[in-house]
């Protein structure tokens, strides 16, 4: 029996499910045993596969988050794309049978898919439905727009409903690059970086600025709580706790939001905008993560993840985990095999709505940038500059652009 | 006594009694929170005394641990601990008793180079040359493995300048006795050094006993197959919960169990301990 | 030196032949690496490199962030070692004033020193937590809003009381073994002398504990400069916004996390400088205290 | 300048231990005492219960006519000199000297003074200004009475102040001290273990064993007349010979039971001499020879000029007021 | 046992002090030397390259007729007894006096002989099992000789075994070393710097100075005539007095300038007396009295019975034979 090393970042429940569906695989067969470990969070993931792989000890492989593609990709001889390993090993592999978001983010410029879609999410807007009521607001009506979200906040808050109004996790990912999706603002030049290595960010655009802006208006009246760098692990409890009586946060939250609160209904919604923005909301892109075959294993193994992988992308595998999880179901035959659940559970199609609002633009499709996991570093650094109120919101995002900008320009050389 | 006068003695029991317990109190705390559930502290107020949930608790984590949080049970953990802190502790200890006779009992050609060599592993802490480290370590393939845990970190200046102060201080009549009564060096040495040093060895065991298990940056690094995570280096990692709340009553029996062999070695061998740390700083 | 030794010219080398072993692969070696590191640039996989001369280091001079490794650094460590070593120093002398019960409270006092730093870091991390920890409720009794996920204030007070908490133990045992070596009759003298206790404390057993002061300040410094890597590790993970980001996690977060070997080797190189110049200052001491 | 009285004084340990027991002692103003004794047997003790360093659980010592028993050392008016000096190491000598004077506010002419002054007498003139660590041995415990002196106290005490100097420094130190307190003439306590030294210096010895007062005389009266066995041995070197009566039934008065002493050089080489001593090993001092030997099966010693004749065994004769004899019980004089 | 002889014996150590400079000695079978002389003339020095435990860099030491210059110290067939007794402090008494034999893989039964025989003699035998540091100074000792005995070496050697120990132990140990002497008759080399101990054990003292000998002899010789100032001054207590023999012109021999050596109890009170004393202090002995003055403006000292009438001065007189000269430079003596 051969052991395939897989080394991800699932967590709490998702992470219990995760072992569940390898078990699955490993039950379903007897040449290959694939064993699943965490390894923290996504960016700790991410490095300690690539510190593995210069000590040529990495495994087969490893969950990368969406914003690690741009690195991956650039890494050749380091990895084994994903098509090239199916058709190696003659296993069936049909990149149409994914969503087009889901497709379009993982592909390079010749039209090859280099990563194994596994979970892709979007974020969404969670709040508490319990607390709306005692603040005498409609529990099924979520906020829409910013100015809504503020509004709301203050009455919970005069109210005595709860302390805060909202949280976030993933001011990366959420407040910074979802947000300038949602509204249609680019990220950097050159569609977001699809373009070439040479694109730049460009996030501090005037609406970002407004936003970050707000942000930290809203955290000085206590309105907004900060939950903490990366994924914001203070986030959730505070949520929980019915501290903050919204949070946004990853649509794969949903598994966490539901083990844990358990003292009141949760309620789900589109992440808001602001409506004096032309064109939003215009859709959000995906994140979550792909898996990524790394080189320099025996073949055996190889073939194991094909096989692996072949489980992982049928429709049953992928509704039970979307269904379980909260994120996408990324085929076309999960989601025909999720409508009845989706009808089920109301709002649980929130972030599937999200993404497919509108035709994503060259500003909403996605981001592909180098060294992009420490850029993330470097957005939530700038964010607590703000928070601390050592800069205002021009200044960070001017020097998170600067500061990027720099982290591009040195892996366009690394890589030269 | 050169002057009686109560007021300075209360004054001293204040300060110390007050000390105690800003030196106990994250352990007061730590330790009620292991006796308790999870939703005991989502209840908003914190509880000050221990409740009923030690045992189921404490037995929960040693046996299997909190596998969401991608680390083996904390007995394995500790097992692996141990097993590390000795090797370090006993390796220094050989490998360093060994040179420090060599420093001061012999005379041979670059001596002091030699010597300056193990003094300069003074000046680079692991910390600082982190990333190289790891590569070599890499390279010999040593990463999960005990020898990788323990075999890098065994390297000591600390304490083979502790034995060469000692061995300095052990009279040079003793040798000259043993020479005169027919030993050679290596008898000399099993024989008078280093029964002579005993305690030394002990105190010195004791201190990096601790040293060892307290690894934290070098384990975290090096092993990547949680089997061989330790137990210092695996807390981090069940107090970082992802999108729930952390299970603070576990972490904290984690905490505790991370913290109960070192601390009973320092209240239980107190001498030893406070010799070794003063002989090792010298 | 030993008046007497042994003749034997190859004994010698092969008792030293383990310590040289690991000596040289594990710290020498690497530590060549580290300067040849800090001369190139390479991808992150390890795959391409190119001989880049001093940039890194320029980079370094030029960056913001660096520098404020520096300042945070340097505030830290002086925090720390002036927190650890006042409470200690009370204590001490609390201890030194106690005639029966100097054991039972020394053994109070002495086991936090067998705290991991990890740990330590962990339980005031726990004990501050703005959701559930107990210091924020008793602060915002106080009207003291505490958090130390947005404030960096917080934050490096957070970091900076663990790391203090751990080392009370250590400089408390130093101080009472200083205070214990100061012949008694030094402050017998002093009190016939017609100085009374506080009088005797500033003119005779401060300005004789020095060189106990002055070791320990330099092991303190040491201490916070590298021993605390695990508690900033373990809590703050050199946030928010790098306030508390001091030079030995910023070579481990650049090299491991940021994949940037170069900027990391140089400041390797820089680090291995200071512990130089540390180490120097203290050997220099210690041959000078032989001498009081 | 002061008496010092000392009624029933006694100390017991917090531990338990009781190192004196009930001593009466009366110090005329300007008398040197030497307190004497073998190791451990509380000089030290008494010394600094005199001086406040150490409570007094028993009786009353006065300095002057004042009691001090509840009086801190700083207010008591006297000054020690320490055995291992206990200068400040970190002050110069000067600031060594003064420091004493400062913390009771004199004035700076007058601690210029006085400072000068004991300079003078001390010969430590050229190095004020060094820190002790750069002085010898015999240069510090100069010092050390510098700042006794400077401080003109009622009493000085000094705890065994020559016995970390070496054989000869010591023998010079101790002609310097007495010069001293010829001219100072300040009342003086003096503890040492050194029988010579006690001697030499002492106005009145005051024995001591086992934290009681064994005898207190002038050093004369102590070497003539020592009042116990415990006080002949201790005083006088070779000791004295202290034999059982029975060993020696010849002698005149050895019909009581009881314990003779004889000291060494007091015997007499005579054919017809009551005493007959096996000779054992002769020791050549030069000047004289020392004979040891057993006399009634119990060990003996004579002093001799080195020129004598010696056989295999030596008849001596004593004076008869040469001869000290013991309670064999108490060990007092019995007479 | 064997004898012990020293040709041109010299040392220079890696620093380049010389220790030793050109040493002729030799010591017969079974004959007690002793090595005396101020601290740092190079007596361990020496002793210690007969024992093997220093590089010989001049000359050639011979034990019996074996030239040892490169022989291990284990094969010289000597035994050493050390100032700090250099006891293996983690083994029993037995284990210290096994250690030795059972390194030369003597048989069981022999070594248990030996032992046996040697705590009999030292009367060790009832503390064998315990270690060390449960013994007495005076104990230790003894095991440290019975260490060195029951090796039954040809040659014992010394490095002032006695001055660990208090003074009135070191006089007994003093007597049973000598003791021991006389019953093993064991060549010995014995490292004093003090003279009285010196003086009372050895067979033949060589007195050393600076690392040369200024005079071999027995006690008694070297008291009485020694062959330099140095030798002088070193040997005898209270030391004589050596002045210049300008100071007392009136003393016959002292027309030729030199320096006069008077041993203070060689003078004797005499109102017509050549010599004036100015008498400074008078220190009470017990048994003498030593008066300090000036003769001539230099320190002199005199010893004199304690019951003798003292003033101001002092006119003394000095038996002829009793007056050693010495050469003002090299410091020889003059017949
Ligand atoms: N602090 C103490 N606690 C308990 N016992 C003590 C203390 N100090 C001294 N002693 C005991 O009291 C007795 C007298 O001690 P002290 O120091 O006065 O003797 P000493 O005559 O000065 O001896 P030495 O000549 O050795 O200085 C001894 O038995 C000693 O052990
Ligand atoms: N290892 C050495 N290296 C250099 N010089 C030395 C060494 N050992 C001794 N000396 C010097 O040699 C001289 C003689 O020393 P030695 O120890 O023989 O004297 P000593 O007569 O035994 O003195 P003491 O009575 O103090 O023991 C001294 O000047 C000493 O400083
Ligand atoms: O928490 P996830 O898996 O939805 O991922 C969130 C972001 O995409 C990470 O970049
Ligand atoms: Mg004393
Ligand atoms: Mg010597």
């Amino acid at each position: 029996q051969t052991e395939v090393q897989w080394w991800h970042a699932m967590g709490g429940e998702l992470g219990a499910k995760l072992e569940e569906i390898v078990q699955g695989f490993n039950d379903s067969q007897s040449d290959y045993k694939v064993v699943p470990s965490y390894k923290g969070t996504y960016p700790e993931t991410m490095t300690a596969a690539i510190a593995a792989f210069r000590a040529d000890e990495q495994p087969a492989i490893v969950q990368v988050f969406e914003v690690g593609t741009g690195t991956m990709m650039a890494a050749e001889g380091a990895i084994v794309p994903v098509y090239q390993l199916m058709a190696d090993q003659g296993a069936s592999f049909d990149p149409a049978a994914f969503l087009p978001q889901v497709v379009g983010y993982y592909t390079d410029t010749d039209g090859n898919m280099l990563s194994m879609p596994f979970n892709s999410s979007t974020p969404i807007l969670y709040y508490n439905k319990n607390v709306f009521e005692a603040a005498g607001l409609d529990p099924e009506t979520p906020p829409k727009t910013w100015g809504e979200m503020e509004e709301f906040s203050k009455k919970i808050m005069e109210s005595g409903a709860a302390d805060c109004g909202f949280t976030t996790g993933w001011v990366s990912w959420i407040q910074t690059e979802n947000f300038s999706a949602w509204h249609n603002q680019p990220i950097g030049t050159m569609e977001n970086g699809f373009g070439g290595l040479d694109a730049r960010l460009s996030l501090n655009g005037p609406v970002q600025v407004k936003h970050w802006g707000n942000l930290k208006k809203w955290a000085d009246e206590g309105i907004f709580k900060y939950g903490g760098p990366v994924g914001g692990d203070n986030a959730p409890p505070m949520f929980y706790s019915q501290d903050c009586a919204m949070i946004m946060n990853s649509s794969a939250s949903r598994a966490g939001v539901i083990a844990n609160a358990t003292d009141f209904e949760v309620g789900f919604g589109q992440l808001p905008y602001y409506d004096d923005v032309e064109g939003a909301p215009q859709n959000t892109i995906i994140g979550g993560a792909t898996l990524w075959v790394l080189s320099g294993r025996p073949d055996e193994e190889y073939a194991g993840a094909a096989k692996f992988f072949e489980y992982m992308a049928s429709a049953d595998v992928q509704a039970d985990w979307a269904s379980f999880s909260g994120y996408l179901p990324i085929t076309q035959a999960a989601a025909d095999q999720m409508s009845g659940y989706f009808s089920e559970n109301p709002g649980a199609d929130t972030g599937l709505n999200e993404i497919t609002l509108n035709e994503p633009t060259e500003n909403s499709k996605g981001l592909r940038f180098g060294n992009y996991v420490q850029i993330r570093g470097i957005i939530d650094e700038e964010f607590e500059q703000l928070m601390a109120g050592s800069k205002d919101a021009q200044g960070a995002l001017d020097s998170l652009v600067e500061r990027g900008n720099a982290q591009i320009e040195e892996f366009q050389a690394q890589s030269q | 006594m050169i002057e009686n006068r109560p007021v300075l003695n209360f004054l001293a029991h204040l300060v110390l009694i007050l000390g105690v317990a800003i030196v106990a109190l994250p352990v007061w705390i730590a330790f009620v929170a292991s006796t308790h559930t999870a939703t005991d502290f989502s209840s908003g107020t914190i509880p000050m005394w221990p409740g009923p949930h030690l045992v189921e608790n404490y037995s929960r984590m040693l046996d299997s641990g909190l596998s969401t949080s991608g680390t083996p049970p904390v007995g394995r953990m500790m097992f692996n601990s141990m097993i590390m802190a000795l090797s370090i502790a006993i390796g220094k200890i050989i490998i360093s008793v060994l040179s420090a006779f060599a420093i001061v009992y012999f005379r041979f050609p670059l001596r002091n180079m030699a010597f300056w060599c193990i003094f300069i592993t003074l000046m680079l802490p692991v910390e600082v040359r982190i990333v190289p480290t790891f590569q070599v370590v890499a390279g010999l393939g040593l990463l999960n493995s005990y020898a990788g845990l323990s075999i890098p970190l065994i390297a000591s200046a600390t304490a083979t300048f502790l034995f060469r102060q000692v061995f300095m201080t052990i009279p040079d009549e003793l040798t000259e006795a043993a020479r005169i009564d027919g030993a050679g060096p290596m008898k000399f040495f099993r024989d008078i050094l280093l029964p002579l040093s005993r305690t030394n060895i002990a105190a010195l065991f004791v201190i990096l006993f601790i040293y060892g298990w307290n690894q934290y940056l070098w384990p975290l690094l090096i092993t990547t197959d949680a089997q061989y995570y330790t137990i210092v280096a695996g807390i981090k990692r069940m107090a970082d919960a992802v999108d729930g709340l952390p299970q603070w009553h576990l972490v904290m029996a984690t905490a505790m169990l991370a913290m109960l062999p070192p601390v009973a070695v320092v209240i239980f061998m107190q001498r030893l301990f406070v010799k070794g740390l003063v002989e090792t700083e010298k | 030196m030993k008046r007497t030794i042994f003749r034997n010219q190859l004994l010698p080398w092969l008792l030293l032949a383990p310590q040289l072993a690991i000596t040289f692969i594990f710290f020498i070696w690497p530590a060549a690496q580290a300067v040849w590191q800090s001369f190139l640039r390479e991808d992150a996989f390890g795959i391409k490199s190119t001989f880049v001369g001093m940039e890194n280091y320029l980079r370094l001079i030029d960056s913001a962030e660096y520098m404020n490794s520096l300042k945070v650094t340097a505030l830290f460590s002086v925090s720390v070692t002036i927190m650890s070593m006042g409470t200690a120093l009370l204590l001490a002398i609390a201890v030194d004033r106690m005639i029966k019960s100097t054991r039972i409270y020394t053994t109070l006092l002495v086991w936090p020193y067998a705290v991991a730093p990890a740990v330590a870091g962990i339980l005031w991390w726990f004990i501050f937590n703005p959701t559930i920890g107990i210091m924020p409720y008793i602060l915002s009794g106080f009207g003291y809003d505490w958090n130390h996920i947005s404030d960096k204030g917080d934050a490096m007070l957070l970091v900076v009381i663990a790391s203090a908490w751990k080392q009370i133990s250590y400089n408390f045992l130093f101080f009472v073994a200083g205070l214990q070596s100061i012949p008694p009759s030094l402050r017998e003298a002093a009190a016939i002398d017609g100085a009374g206790p506080v009088k005797r404390f500033f003119t005779i057993t401060f300005p004789l504990l020095s060189p106990t002061t002055f070791f320990l300040l330099v092991v303190n410094i040491v201490y916070a400069m590298f021993d605390t890597f695990a508690v900033i590790d373990s809590t703050t993970e050199g946030g928010p916004a790098q306030a508390t980001n001091i030079l030995v996690y910023k070579v481990y977060f650049d090299g491991f996390v940021g994949q940037n070997l170069g900027s990391s080797g140089a400041q390797s190189v820089i680090l291995m400088g200071i512990v130089i110049i540390l180490t120097v200052i203290q050997f220099r001491w210690v041959e000078k205290k032989v001498e009081y | 300048m002061a008496s010092i009285t000392l009624d029933n004084v006694g100390k017991v340990y917090p531990d338990g231990t009781r190192a004196i027991g009930g001593v009466d002692l009366d110090i005329a103003d300007g008398e040197f005492i030497v307190l004497v004794g073998p190791s451990g047997c509380g000089k030290s003790t008494l010394l600094r219960m005199v001086a406040g360093l150490e409570e007094i659980t028993d009786g009353t010592v006065k300095i002057g006519d004042r009691v001090v028993n509840k009086v801190e050392p700083a207010d008591r008016d006297i000054a020690m000199v320490f055995q291992n000096y206990a200068l400040y190491p970190h002050m110069s000598v000067r600031k060594n000297l003064e420091y004493g004077l400062k913390n009771r506010r004199t004035p700076r002419a007058e601690i210029d003074r006085r400072v000068n002054e004991a300079a003078a007498i001390l010969q430590i003139g050229d190095y004020l200004e060094r820190k002790p660590r750069a002085l010898s041995g015999g240069q510090r415990q100069r010092v050390a009475m510098g700042r006794a002196i400077v401080r003109e106290p009622a009493a000085f005490l000094f705890d065994e102040p020559l016995s970390n100097l070496d054989a000869k420094l010591r023998v010079a130190m101790r002609l310097e001290i007495k010069e001293l307190q010829k001219r100072l003439r300040t009342t003086s306590l003096y503890v040492t273990h050194d029988q010579l030294e006690a001697m030499t210096l002492a106005d009145r010895l005051v024995v001591l064993n086992m934290g009681t007062v064994e005898q207190i005389g002038t050093p004369l009266e102590v070497y003539r007349r020592p009042a116990s066995a415990f006080v002949a041995g201790f005083i006088g070197s070779p000791a004295m010979n202290l034999i059982s009566s029975r060993a020696v039934p010849q002698l005149p008065g050895s019909a009581h039971a009881g314990l003779l002493g004889i000291r060494p050089e007091d015997l007499q080489i005579d054919p017809a001499g009551p005493i007959e001593l096996n000779i054992g090993a002769v020791e050549e001092l030069g000047a004289q020879r020392l004979v040891h030997g057993l006399v009634g099966g119990e060990n003996f010693t004579v002093a001799m000029p080195s020129d004598a004749e010696l056989g295999e065994t030596l008849r001596l004769t004593i004076p008869p007021q040469a001869l000290h004899r013991f309670d064999a019980e108490s060990g007092k004089r019995l007479d």
